[in-house]
């Protein structure tokens, strides 16, 4: 049917959504409207389903590719091509009148969030002696998430494991209200969701294991020491696609144009060179992933572009 | 006593006008709030602009036209379908198990979730039938969805038909079919357009099921009209084009971390209900046309 | 008695045998075109039969896979829904008690108001306020329910919170109530047309004996339209069992085995919606949930459905 | 219409009126439907009201019990007397609730409730508040035998109503009418959906019934008239053309066209 | 039931049969309506079916355009011969759409479709596939004068049908059932719903029907039975009692059942 039109098929997560749509819209005006872009937002693993069979053209992914996709590509032939946008900096946040939980350990969001935790750690005092007998609240993004993911394999250890009783959403928006209405409040989503709401919250500084407190910024993002809890959020181009024409400019204005335009929609942009980085990556058609199927924590992005794509 | 019984009759008009206005009072609550969040948003360049990362520029061009298109198909599908399939119940089935079945069956549906139907028919029209994710597709399976309504609303029409006048047209020495086709369908169109109206309420705000298919989010274009562009597009063309649609895009603003959005989302869930607004009004204007001409 | 027709035949000097002749035989391509009339209109009919069958096809294929990994009797008595958890259970019993719960809450506050209303509107309510209470009544079906489901959220449970300060912020009470408000045009509409069926008869005899409009209205056309409310019942049963987006914006999604409506929960339309649209691999076990959790609620539609069809036989009205 | 000197003069042979309609005047919305009635009914008579279809006697009959207060538009004017208090039924200051529980209707076409026999019979009472299981009892028993109806029912009152044939059912409403002891009892055309078996049954229970109570019907039978009715009047197109003695009006009519419609010349 | 000599004595007298039942029954599921039932109707003569309500009348004139095929569980037995070729209506090899072209019916309540006047009458017309405009005009216009209607309504053919009075809008039916030639035509109780003054004119019109076409009629009037029919069949319970001349049977009727009726000692 007549699609004469140049067309690039984007689908995928939406947490990586606002970024892509903003190279999209940028992409499409400065082409003048001759190449359409199109960006759904059916989630990650609805967006490999339909990469893996060769529907779209780039898939926009909260965590990197499972095993069960990579078969999944296989055998219906498709190749890709990782490459990391931005990060998600997972913010755990509070409510402003706490005062005594300005930073905390990960070994204390541990006591809070594992499993074990379950029906027992009710109140604050139990996490920490010095703090008040005050009952806690839990807030996070449900368990589909590639967000919720990330998070219990950081703090937790182990990828998915967690305490139940916890207010769970897929709209961010609904957990910033948890939190803010909640003194004994805590809940963690996205970097962008807390800076919107920076009056409203506030962010505890995280302190990782022999290290500072630090808390969350772009700047502490960037440069690595926000750590563990933030993460690569990416796109996959299917390689047969990228020999597009118009997929192969779009990659391109999106790796020249991502820093600024990850800034402008609150996400935390890479470091400059890693946009360079993933041009070349991308020039030298560097299939495959670098994550082998699973999910890595507390990789900086130095360490992410010195490991080799299997 | 008889005091007393008037008290009452008294007392159960007052508490009907309070159950009234419950549901009234929500109503009017939500769309005020709706019209006063995102009354700054509304203007040409609103219905006119494409999404945008920037709030203030963002619009709801292609969900309005989207959401336009996949209702025009969904009723261009579910209205035959419905309206046949409850011709043939009332009119024809014979009062067996299998029009037990069906009617069951009718009703179940009614009860089924909506992202159910998107489940089905990623599988059935964009894989099998290779629809793709189309506005046809969407369409379809809106259509689908609202199909038990349309066949229910059908049923009721056509049941209030007195069924002196079949037999004044059968007497005639009309065919069944044409019994339906001049007497039955023009008689019960009111009360079937109402029930068409109703499931398009319905089907217009729903979200899940679109977005399973693969109704998209971001689009800056709209479908080609029939015969225009380079080459030039065919008369049904537009159908295979991708599409938002207009809960979508509310959806997806709603759940943006930008404040600004909100309004945007409040403005388009406003244009939504002025959508389902405009469509129960027509319904009731065209009602009051049919019925009209419609005395027993 | 035969013998009056030989009679009149043999004045007529005429064989007793008739035998059809021409002019009123049938019109064979008349008759052919209406049986294709025919198997067209029941090709619809059967339309919603194939969509079920499709519908339950997807269903147990997919929970096929799923059941061959999870034992049906933990599907069934497990007390924690986890699936998606590195420590997975999956007790749909917690889903189920979540959908019970803020549907029953709904229902609560849908059936009452919704058949006060029917009343009022149909034996109460003056010619005008009727045409216009309906259509408007029927707009609030029109509302997209994300709306609702803020308005549990940032209106209704703060409000609520003032009387009951125990009040989660995320709880089934105030999904269900709004859930319920959204509910009543389905059950007041539907109940007003049964109710609106019944006969003038039968109102005139109930007045007749000296009863009033309320009397009149609860006891004899009430029961009278016991079918036809019945269905509005069962409808809003349905909605209320299917409903989501209010449920996932203000119930707090907790997968929590409980039947106290002051307490968060997820059902199971929330969780179909959340994990379909979510980050997780097709194909993968807990994305094979969805297909489980669809099916039971399927069957527990059925179940209702069936229940109101039995109901309806039972007391078709008889007027 | 009616002449004043027959009414009169009737009016001395019998021992008392029960009610009386004055000057009665019936509108629907615009629709002139009553033209100044003027008649008398007589108590423990029956009195028939005949008449061509549409002359207005559903309409008249139905003022009795104020049924047309149930509709909006409709207006009355004059009055009916309802004796020994001479109370005007039309009053405003009357509630048309207290006038229906005295004065009980039956209807063209059955109309039990869709409930059981008993709760059929027993409406009346409960609607009158009546609470006591045993005087209940009593009462629902009564009624029914007073119908002609209990023997055949007394093993299944817990059964619907519309279980039963069509002349059950009329003598279920007729039972219903009488459970409460209303003073009047209305018939609109009691026996025109019923066969003639049922028919008889019901024509021979009015008899029985005036003993007890007054009764106005409507019929559009004329042998069913001449067979029940003491008193008999004949109206067309809303007014009251002869009103008298039954064997009177069917031998010797006094207008010519009662007795061109009697006799079958007309209507 | 019907005495075999009367029917030949009456055959003799009268010029044709247009149609002839046969030892007719008919069953509504289990319950046996029609009891062998022997019937000639005469060629363009009135054929009036008389007999208290629920004997079957309707039943019996709903056999010849074989309504009761729209409804499952009824069943036909014996026949019902159309003459002159003496085609069994009830044969299965008879096509009821076909019968109902040549066996018009008229109702007892107006059933006007909710149409414009013309495209009422036109309708039989139309389903015969009719297309030619000018000729349904003519046929239009000659079956609203047949039915005494065109004057009255010849200004404003495309108003509602239902806009008509009760009166008007039976003799609408009429005109619709006539528009398409019938060579039989139905009438069941077709004044029941109307006033006197719109009774008269229909009876009328089925008098100067009669010049053109048969007609069976049900009423439950036995002076309308008197006035306008020819012949008189009276039915009791399913069974036909007695048929003859109409003046016979209400003069001297030949059983005392029917006599009964008639006097009004009964039904
Ligand atoms: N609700 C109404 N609104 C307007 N006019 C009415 C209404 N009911 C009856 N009429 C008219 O009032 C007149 C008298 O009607 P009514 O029903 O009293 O006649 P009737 O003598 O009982 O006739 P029938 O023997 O057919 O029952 C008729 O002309 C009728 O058309
Ligand atoms: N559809 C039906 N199913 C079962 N029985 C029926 C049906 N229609 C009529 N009957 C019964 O058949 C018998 C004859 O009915 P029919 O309508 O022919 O009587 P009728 O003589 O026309 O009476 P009326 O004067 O009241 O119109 C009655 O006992 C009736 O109850
Ligand atoms: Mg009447
Ligand atoms: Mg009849």
């Amino acid at each position: 049917l007549a699609q004469a039109q140049a067309l690039v098929k984007i689908d995928g997560s939406s947490t990586v959504y606002p970024i892509t749509e903003a190279v999209a819209e940028d992409f499409q005006k400065s082409k003048k409207n001759a190449v359409r872009v199109t960006v759904g937002i059916s989630g990650t693993g609805g967006g490999f389903k339909k990469f893996c069979r060769g529907e779209t053209d780039i898939s926009d992914a909260s965590r990197p590719i499972t095993k069960k996709e990579m078969d999944d590509c296989k055998a219906a032939g498709v190749e890709y091509l990782e490459l990391p946008v931005a990060y998600d900096a997972l913010t755990v946040v509070i409510h402003p009148k706490n005062t005594w939980a300005k930073n905390m350990t990960v070994a204390e969001l541990k006591t809070i969030w594992e499993p074990a935790a379950q029906g027992k750690i009710t109140s604050w005092k139990q996490v920490n002696p010095a703090w008040p007998d005050r009952p806690l609240k839990l807030y996070g993004p449900g368990a589909d998430s590639g967000t919720f993911e990330y998070f219990t394999e950081a703090v937790n250890g182990k990828a998915k494991a967690t305490r139940g009783d916890f207010t769970a959403s897929e709209d961010d928006n609904v957990l910033v209200q948890g939190v803010l209405r909640d003194i004994g409040g805590l809940g963690y989503f996205g970097f962008a969701y807390y800076s919107e709401n920076k009056e409203k919250l506030a962010a505890v500084s995280v302190v990782a294991p022999g290290k500072a407190a630090v808390a969350p910024s772009l700047e502490t993002v960037v440069n690595g020491t926000y750590q563990p809890l933030a993460r690569p959020i990416f796109i996959y181009v299917n390689a047969k696609s990228a020999e597009k024409p118009e997929v192969k400019e779009f990659v391109e204005y999106y790796m020249k144009n991502g820093e600024a335009l990850t800034k402008e929609v609150k996400y935390v942009p890479l470091p400059a060179k890693a946009y360079a980085y993933n041009l070349d990556h991308f020039a030298k058609r560097a299939k495959g992933t670098k994550f082998g199927g699973e999910n890595k924590v507390g990789l900086t992005i130095e360490e992410l572009m010195k490991l080799e794509a299997k | 006593m008889i005091g007393a019984h008037k008290r009452w009759d008294f007392m159960f008009g007052v508490l009907g006008i309070l159950a009234l206005m419950i549901g009234v009072l929500t109503f009017t609550a939500l769309f005020a709030d709706m019209a006063i969040k995102g009354f700054s948003r509304i203007d040409a360049n609103f219905f006119l602009s494409f999404p945008s990362r920037r709030a203030a520029d963002a619009g709801i061009l292609s969900a309005w036209v989207g959401s336009t298109l996949v209702m025009f198909v969904t009723a261009f599908a579910a209205v035959p379908v419905g309206v046949a399939a409850g011709v043939y119940l009332e009119e024809y089935a014979p009062k067996n198990w299998v029009t037990d079945i069906i009617e069951i069956n009718i009703t179940n549906l009614a009860g089924v979730p909506s992202i159910i139907y998107g489940l089905l028919a990623l599988g059935l029209f964009v894989y099998t039938f290779g629809l793709g994710q189309s506005i046809l597709s969407a369409g379809l399976t809106l259509a689908l969805l609202i199909l038990p309504i349309v066949i229910v609303a059908t049923r009721e029409a056509i049941r209030a038909i007195p069924q002196i006048i079949r037999e004044g047209a059968y007497a005639c020495g009309a065919t069944t079919w044409q019994v339906v086709r001049d007497h039955i369908v023009p008689y019960s169109s009111a009360g079937i357009l109402t029930g068409v109206i109703i499931g398009m309420a319905r089907a217009i705000g729903e979200t899940a099921p679109i977005i399973t298919i693969g109704a998209l989010t971001f689009i800056a274009f709209l479908p080609s009209a029939p015969f225009t562009g380079e080459p030039a597009a065919g008369l049904f063309d537009w159908l295979f084009a991708p599409f938002t649609v207009m809960p979508i895009q509310m959806f997806n603003w709603t759940s943006r971390p930008e404040a600004a959005f909100l309004n945007n989302a409040a403005a388009a869930g406003f244009v939504l209900v002025l959508m389902t607004l405009i469509m129960n009004g027509m319904a009731i204007w065209l009602r009051y046309r049919l019925r009209k001409n419609i005395k027993w | 008695m035969s013998s009056t027709a030989s009679i009149a035949s043999t004045a007529e000097g005429l064989p007793i045998v008739s035998q059809p002749s021409d002019r009123l035989k049938k019109d064979v391509t008349r008759h052919f075109k209406e049986r294709v009339i025919e198997s067209i209109l029941f090709l619809a009919a059967f339309v919603s039969v194939f969509t079920t069958a499709a519908i339950v096809y997807i269903l147990i294929t997919e929970s096929w896979v799923f059941f061959q990994h999870v034992p049906f009797s933990d599907f069934l008595f497990d007390t924690q829904w986890t699936p998606l958890f590195d420590d997975a259970h999956y007790g749909i019993m917690v889903l189920l008690s979540g959908t019970l719960t803020s549907s029953a809450v709904a229902l609560l506050v849908a059936i009452p108001l919704g058949t006060i209303i029917a009343i009022y509107l149909s034996e109460f309510a003056p010619f005008v306020v009727r045409e216009v209470a309906k259509p408007f009544l029927e707009l609030l079906g029109g509302v997209p329910t994300i709306i609702y489901g803020y308005f549990a959220l940032v209106f209704l449970t703060p409000l609520l919170q003032h009387f009951l300060p125990e009040l989660p912020g995320f709880n089934l009470l105030s999904a269900g109530i709004v859930m319920g408000i959204m509910i009543i045009p389905y059950v007041a509409s539907l109940s007003e047309d049964a109710m609106r069926a019944v006969p003038m008869a039968l109102r005139e005899g109930s007045y007749a004996m000296g009863a009033t409009r309320l009397q009149t209205a609860l006891r004899v056309v009430m029961p009278a339209a016991t079918s036809g409310i019945a269905s509005a019942y069962i409808l809003g049963i349905s909605r209320a069992v299917g409903e989501t987006m209010i449920l996932a914006v203000a119930a707090g999604m907790q997968p929590n085995l409980t039947f106290n409506p002051t307490e968060p929960g997820a059902t199971i339309t929330s969780f179909i919606v959340q994990v379909a649209l979510g980050d997780l691999p097709h194909g993968s076990i807990g994305y094979q949930t969805i297909f489980a959790a669809g099916l039971t609620l399927m069957l527990m539609t059925l179940v209702f459905n069936l229940l109101g069809y039995y109901m309806r036989k039972r007391f078709r009205e008889v007027y | 219409m009616v002449n004043p000197m027959t009414a009169t003069a009737l009016h001395e042979q019998t021992p008392a009126l029960k009610a009386e309609a004055r000057n009665l005047n019936f509108y629907y919305g615009n629709f002139h439907a009553l033209k100044g009635i003027n008649m008398p009914v007589y108590d423990k008579k029956v009195t028939a009201l005949i008449g061509p279809s549409g002359c207005g006697k559903s309409t008249y009959l139905r003022c009795f019990n104020r049924m047309h207060d149930l509709y909006p538009g409709n207006r009355y004017e004059g009055g009916i007397d309802f004796h020994p208090d001479r109370t005007d039924l039309l009053s405003p200051q009357v509630d048309p609730i207290e006038v229906r529980m005295r004065i009980s209707m039956v209807f063209q076409k059955p109309n039990p409730f869709p409930k059981s026999i008993y709760e059929n019979v027993a409406y009346g009472l409960r609607v009158r508040g009546e609470r006591t299981r045993s005087v209940i009892d009593d009462k629902v028993e009564a009624a029914l035998r007073g119908a002609a109806l209990w023997n055949e029912v007394k093993d299944r009152l817990k059964e619907l109503g519309a279980n039963l044939s069509g002349g059950q059912q009329q003598r279920l409403c007729i039972a219903r009418a009488l459970a409460t002891d209303p003073e009047l009892m209305l018939f609109d055309e009691p026996t025109s959906a019923l066969d003639p078996i049922a028919t008889g049954s019901i024509e021979e229970l009015i008899t029985e019934l005036k003993e007890k109570v007054t009764i106005l019907i409507v019929t559009h039978n004329m042998q069913q008239a001449a067979r029940v009715s003491d008193y008999t009047a004949y109206m067309y197109l809303g007014e009251m053309v002869e009103f008298g003695v039954t064997d009177q009006i069917f031998i010797k009519p006094q207008k010519k066209a009662t007795e061109d419609y009697i006799t079958g010349r007309f209507g």
